[in-house]
């Protein structure tokens, strides 16, 4: 697992932090909920890859490898660090 | 469709029944007389659980109409313990733990009586091929011929005086 | 659910027939009532009146003797043919079959004429009994007859049976010397219905095969003779390679359905493995007797 | 015919492990014991329920009229009859209380309920399902999850896009490094079939309800306190005011905690007419429309090291949660984690996906998904032993769980005999020398759970609790929640307060299903009896015997530093054992000491930290012997042998019994009970064509009782009985594979599957030449 960041990730959806705070955590966290709110931010963030939070999911189950995780744990750091920079 | 009177003898006790002719004979056992001991568990003749003795002989209470059963001799669990005293068959499935939700049990019974009256000392295959007609899906069955094996070999013989 | 019928009760034979006649298309006939009351309470089958012969003791009967062979009455059970002596001696394939027919509940019950007349194309006792040649005797208020086994079976639940007309008697002619049967059927568990059944009959007359009978059961919608398996047996001294070959032709005899239990092709090639196997068991016992 | 070894054994007991009778039993083998089925009370009316012959259609108008107008009819229900509350057992989630036990809008699989008959006959009820008139407006239907996860699938509840209903996830530690470690990875496609609970006694109600506005209900149930606060909950009544009682439940293997239609159904038909109804399923509408086992596809990717050393797993799975979710959400987490089982794996990962479709919904059953993990996991693993050379024994035995060790994130082992079920399982194997040709071994290696700790129940009360009434004259009254449902627990409670409290079995009365009488408990699933219901029980057991033991140390003038102890119903000094009083005599004095009130105990058990699944887990290794037809693929079981851990055995005679009867509902799910599907209709339901294992089938179970102590158990007892029903498919899969070499990837495995794959072996060897 990647190194536990300095500073723990939240779920900028509803605020709870994924086991370790990283990244894939909350990545897998988010789809693990699945519920409306993270399903919607999920699709607006992934858009721009072309990509939903369906297919997204369907993905990482039926395809070896974990791209789905990976590719949303990017874009939850990138809109981390956005929301930080603000 | 005429209702019809008939007289079932079960566990040695006379039942005058005024029944429709199609009336089975398990219902006749457990709707009319009210021994409930007899269970059903499907429509097809298959499972076993409706099984009571007609003279002596296992049969399915579900695949025979009451009347047919007129004037003859029908045993049910209930009437394997004589005054409180329980069966050999009965004392073997206690100390073999041969059921478990006991839904199959008195059809178990009774197609394990039948085989042990017609044939005493049956060998494990026979006594598996003598409840073959019984489904139970709790107990996997080993306990119930291990049951019946005792007793085959005596365990439960009375001790004459 | 069952629906309401008339029960009526004949107390001979005679008295059943003038019943029949009566009642001709709206009556049916119980027996053991095995097979016949889970179709009622299922409602595929209604009637106005019930004619009930499980009681008639006339047609209770196994006799055998070594000229005319073997003749049951149609109420016989089948855990009496079972258990029979004279037929576990003359005729053990029958008492064989018999063992492994359902459950012993439904042998105790059950009749070998309601058995055959309610012409399950997955029973038991009728491919063994056509592999033996046997007959029935038929008979109805104007009178009796007699045809082979065979021709009684005309489709899936049709026999060749009239109206007011019900079986009497199971002919089995005695048999013939070196000659021996066999039986077996496909199934998941062991006293089920067969998913495809083969019964086999050979005679051997000087290590030559001098007669064959092959009769495959499930495997079209009546027992079906394999006449095409019979010819690669029959004036041929027997081997593994003409077994194997009358397995084939079987299967080309057979017009089998695919179902839940095991699709056509499969049940061809269980033909294929039965009949070989059958063939040589009987083969091998008929040379021995 | 069985042989019965005891692997260490631990002190013996007094009543503990001994062979007691099931105190149920004379009820049972004489006939007396009554059954929902049995019920009859005064003025009772029987129902009948409509189903639907479509797998998805809009309802689009119920006529009842011409049904009411039969002589004898006295009422007719439908979805608008109905306060229409979505319910479900998950309550703690609102997205998965999805179903209408009699829905309004529309149908969603074939057999579903659309409108219940009461009448004065059972007869009549069922001709009057023919009069009532159901227009239908049919919609596109979809009935397996690969297909219906498409983006044109119809959807079947609004808002799940692409029908996923549940989604879990677990994963540990780095898995792409860890797969990169190893020296060889190996991949697999499985499909599991579904399997029905075929429960002996269907589904079955009783339900009356009074002008009070309470509500009684005799019931088929595996938790009485589960459908007391479901049935509330969809009939807008208090808990207090439904009584639910469960008398003798014939069977329930997972199938009986959900709310079904004969409660709910017989249910709104007594509120509607103030009568008792009856609503027993016939064993077709329990096949159709009950709940079965979920069928599951498996992808598997395993890594290991050359020598057998395990690095990491990926799973994906999709599985086929028919119309609604019951118990499926947790069957999705179970499979996932279980599929993990008894292995140590640096990475491991499972991806798991539970689709809607139109079809019979499935939920937990005996084994709670683990049977199907086990089935793709113990395959697999067995072919990468071939593959790699290996002895598969010994491969699994290092890769093992073991004491102390914890599965990241999940859970903590505490106790763990699986080391020498492998040493049981080998004696076993070795000691039948060289097979005849057409026979084959195989084997396969698990561990279960002992209840589970997640409460998605939303429940607010303790998991179990029991209270211990000591009477005047001895005997006890031991009230608990759980429920016996033929493994008996009732039995097993009774000897832990027995053992307890220091008296005999006889002489107490176990009080159990009824919600009115008895405390609140989660009830008979996930093996969870034992463990939770036991230490409630242990524990108020305790309690009853530490306040009669504070007056006989006050009457008993010894020295502070003796302890006292009650055994066989004698109080006596532990030093001392000759020196005491009976039991009885202690209880009058304690008694009359209380001023006349009757000494009780109460305990209760709700797990705390116990990671994600469970306080505790059982280890269990199935070997079977077994004989393949080489032509027509005919399987038949000759032999097997369970080596199995469950702790501290509590109830001898009971766990046997759960042991040969997992056995066979396992064996069974491996090569007979198969249930096929055609455009959503169940193509076999009934028991001439489902077929099942019966006594001619089934072989000698030979038993190794491997005794470990569990620290969270009663008495070091864990789970028994549900996690054998595990192993035993995919060890029949392996001793095919050793048989002939080929791998069987779909279960059960039926002869045309065998003879087909001998096929394309023969094929592929012809080809390799």
């Amino acid at each position: 697992m990647s190194e536990p960041q300095s500073k723990p990730i939240i779920c900028p959806v509803c605020g709870k932090k994924a086991k370790t705070g990283s990244a894939i955590d909350c990545a897998r966290h988010m789809f693990g909920t699945g519920d409306k709110p993270h399903r919607k931010w999920v699709d607006e963030h992934v858009k721009e890859h072309g990509e939903s939070f369906i297919d997204l999911l369907i993905e990482q189950a039926t395809t070896p490898g974990n791209r789905s995780y990976v590719l949303l744990a990017e874009c939850i750091e990138k809109a981390v660090k956005e929301a930080e920079g603000k | 469709m005429e209702k019809k009177v008939i007289t079932l003898s079960v566990n040695g006790v006379e039942y005058e029944l005024y029944i429709n002719p199609k009336t089975l004979l398990v219902e006749a056992i457990r709707d009319h007389i009210g021994l409930t001991g007899t269970k059903r568990g499907c429509e097809t003749v298959s499972c076993g659980a409706c099984t009571v003795m007609i003279d002596d002989m296992a049969v399915k209470s579900c695949s025979v109409l009451a009347i047919q059963a007129d004037g003859r001799k029908i045993t049910t669990s209930e009437g394997l313990e004589k005054n409180g005293e329980l069966a050999p068959i009965q004392k073997a499935f206690l100390d073999e733990g041969s059921y478990q939700c006991g839904f199959c049990t008195s059809g178990m019974l009774m197609s394990s009586e039948a085989l042990l009256r017609e044939n005493p000392t049956p060998t494990e295959e026979q006594i598996r091929e003598g409840i073959e007609g019984n489904i139970c899906r709790c107990t996997g069955y080993n306990s119930i011929v291990r049951a019946v094996a005792a007793v085959a070999k005596g365990k439960y013989a009375e001790v004459k005086s | 659910m069952i629906h309401d019928f008339t029960y009526l009760k004949p107390g001979t034979v005679k008295e059943a027939l003038t019943m029949l006649a009566d009642h001709a298309d709206e009556c049916k006939v119980i027996c053991g009532g095995q097979s016949l009351l889970i179709v009622m309470r299922q409602g595929l089958v209604t009637v106005d009146y019930l004619i009930d012969l499980k009681g008639l003791d006339e047609l209770n009967y196994i006799k055998c003797d070594d000229k005319e062979g073997l003749k049951l009455g149609a109420t016989t059970t089948h855990r009496t043919i079972e258990k029979s002596d004279i037929i576990k001696k003359s005729y053990p394939i029958l008492a064989a079959m018999e063992e492994k027919l359902a459950s012993i509940q439904v042998r105790n019950w059950g009749t070998i004429g309601g058995n055959l007349a309610h012409a399950d194309a997955a029973g038991d006792p009728a491919p063994v009994l056509i592999s033996l040649d046997a007959k029935v005797k038929l008979g109805s208020a104007k009178g009796e007859r007699v045809m082979t086994l065979e021709e009684f079976y005309t489709d899936l639940f049709e026999t060749a049976l009239g109206e007011g007309e019900i079986i009497l008697e199971v002919q089995v002619p005695p048999m013939a010397p070196k000659s021996a049967s066999a039986y077996q059927k496909f199934n998941l568990l062991e006293n089920d219905q067969g998913i495809v059944a083969v019964a086999v009959t050979l005679a051997a007359d000087n290590g030559v095969c001098k007669d064959a009978r092959i009769v495959l059961g499930n495997a079209g919608v009546t027992p079906i003779r394999a006449k095409s398996a019979e010819k690669v047996l029959i004036g041929q001294k027997l081997t593994d390679q003409l077994f194997a070959e009358a397995g084939v032709a079987a299967a080309g005899d057979a017009d089998p359905v695919s179902d839940i239990h095991s699709s056509a092709e499969f049940r061809k090639h269980l033909i294929t493995v039965l009949t070989k196997r059958m063939a040589k068991q009987a083969w091998d016992q008929a040379n021995k007797g | 015919m069985n042989k019965y070894t005891v692997i260490n054994p631990h002190e013996p007991f007094r009543v503990l492990n001994t062979h007691v009778h099931n105190i149920d039993g004379i009820a049972k083998v004489t006939g007396r014991a009554t059954y929902t089925f049995d019920v009859k009370l005064p003025g009772m009316l029987y129902g009948k329920i409509l189903r639907s012959p479509h797998p998805h259609a809009k309802i689009v108008n119920i006529d009842f009229s011409k049904a009411m107008e039969i002589p004898g009819v006295i009422g007719v229900v439908t979805g608008k009859d109905t306060l229409g509350v979505k319910q479900g057992i998950w309550r703690r989630y609102n997205d998965l209380c999805d179903e209408q036990v009699l829905p309004i809008e529309k149908v969603r699989y074939i057999g579903e309920p659309v409108a219940a008959v009461a009448a004065v006959t059972e007869e009549i009820a069922e001709k009057a399902l023919d009069y009532i008139e159901v227009e239908y407006e049919e919609l596109p239907a979809t009935f397996e999850p690969l297909d219906a996860i498409k983006k044109d699938a119809p959807e079947i509840h609004e808002g799940f896009e692409r029908n996923i209903n549940v989604t879990r996830h677990i994963e540990w530690g780095e898995v792409e490094e860890a797969f990169e470690e190893a020296d060889y990875i190996r991949e697999d496609w499985f499909k599991c079939g579904g399997q029905h609970h075929m429960c002996m006694e269907t589904r079955a109600a009783v339900a009356s309800y009074t002008p009070e506005g309470k509500l009684t209900v005799w019931t088929s149930t595996q938790s009485a306190y589960y459908h007391q606060a479901l049935l509330a909950g969809v009939l807008g009544l208090k808990e207090g005011n439904v009584r639910v009682l469960a008398p003798y439940v014939g069977g329930g293997f997972g199938g009986k905690f959900e709310l079904d239609a004969a409660q709910f159904c017989a249910s709104v038909l007594s509120m509607k007419l103030y009568k008792p109804v009856k609503i027993i399923f016939t064993r077709e509408e329990d096949f159709i429309a009950s709940k079965r086992r979920t069928p599951m596809f498996y992808y598997t990717r395993t890594g290991v090291k050359k020598d057998g050393t395990f690095c990491a797993r990926e799973a994906k799975v999709f599985t086929n949660g028919g119309a609604y979710t019951g118990m499926g959400a947790t069957a999705l987490y179970l499979t996932g984690f279980f599929h993990s089982f008894p292995y140590r794996w640096k990475g491991y990962r499972y991806d798991g996906y539970r689709v809607y479709t139109n079809t019979l919904p499935s939920t937990s059953m005996r084994g709670f998904g683990a049977p199907q993990a086990m089935w793709c996991s113990e395959q697999q693993i067995e072919w990468i032993a071939a593959d790699l050379g290996l002895d598969p024994i010994e491969m699994r035995r290092k890769n093992s769980h073991h004491e102390g060790y914890i599965v990241p994130g999940q859970a903590t082992i505490a106790s763990c005999g699986i080391d020498q079920c492998y040493d049981e399982i080998r004696k076993w194997i070795d000691g039948k020398g060289k097979l005849p040709a057409n026979r084959a071994i195989g084997l396969s290696a698990c561990g279960f759970m002992s209840g589970g700790i997640f409460n998605w129940f939303d429940s607010p009360y303790s998991f179990s609790s029991a209270v211990v009434t000591v009477n005047n004259d001895g005997t006890v009254e031991l009230h608990v929640g759980a429920q016996d449902i033929g493994q008996g627990s009732n039995t097993t409670m009774a000897i832990i307060c027995a053992e307890a409290l220091g008296v005999k079995v006889e002489d107490v009365k176990v009080h159990s299903g009824d919600t009115d009488h008895c405390p609140a408990d989660l009830g008979a699933w996930g093996s969870r009896q034992t463990l939770m219901t036991g230490n409630a029980t242990k524990m108020a057991a305790e309690s009853a015997k530490k306040q009669l033991l504070e007056f006989a140390y006050a009457g008993a003038g010894l020295n502070i530093v003796y302890d006292l102890d009650i055994k066989d119903g004698w109080v006596h000094a532990i030093a001392r054992p000759e020196r005491g009083e009976p039991f009885v005599d202690l209880v009058k004095r304690a008694t009359r000491g209380k001023d006349g009130q009757r000494i009780v105990g109460r305990g209760y058990y709700t797990p705390h930290r116990k990671g994600m699944i469970s306080p505790a887990y059982s280890y269990m290794l199935q070997g079977v012997e077994v004989e393949v037809d080489e032509e027509t693929g005919k399987i038949k079981l000759i032999d097997s042998m369970t080596a199995h851990d469950c702790g501290q055995p509590i109830n001898h005679l009971g766990l046997i019994g759960q042991l040969e009867g997992a056995f066979s509902m396992a064996a069974g799910y491996g090569y007979l009970e198969y249930m096929p599907f055609e455009d959503g209709k169940m193509m076999n339901p009934n028991l001439v064509d489902y077929k099942m294992i019966k006594a001619t089938e089934m072989p000698p179970a030979n038993i190794a009782e491997i005794d470990t102590y569990e620290p969270e158990g009663p008495y070091g007892a864990k789970e028994a009985g549900e996690g054998l029903t595990n192993p035993t498919a995919a060890a029949i899969g392996n001793a095919i594979f050793h048989r002939f070499g080929i791998q069987m990837k779909e279960c059960p495995v039926r002869p045309e599957m065998i003879v087909n794959a001998l096929k394309e072996k023969a094929e592929a060897d012809k080809g390799k030449k």
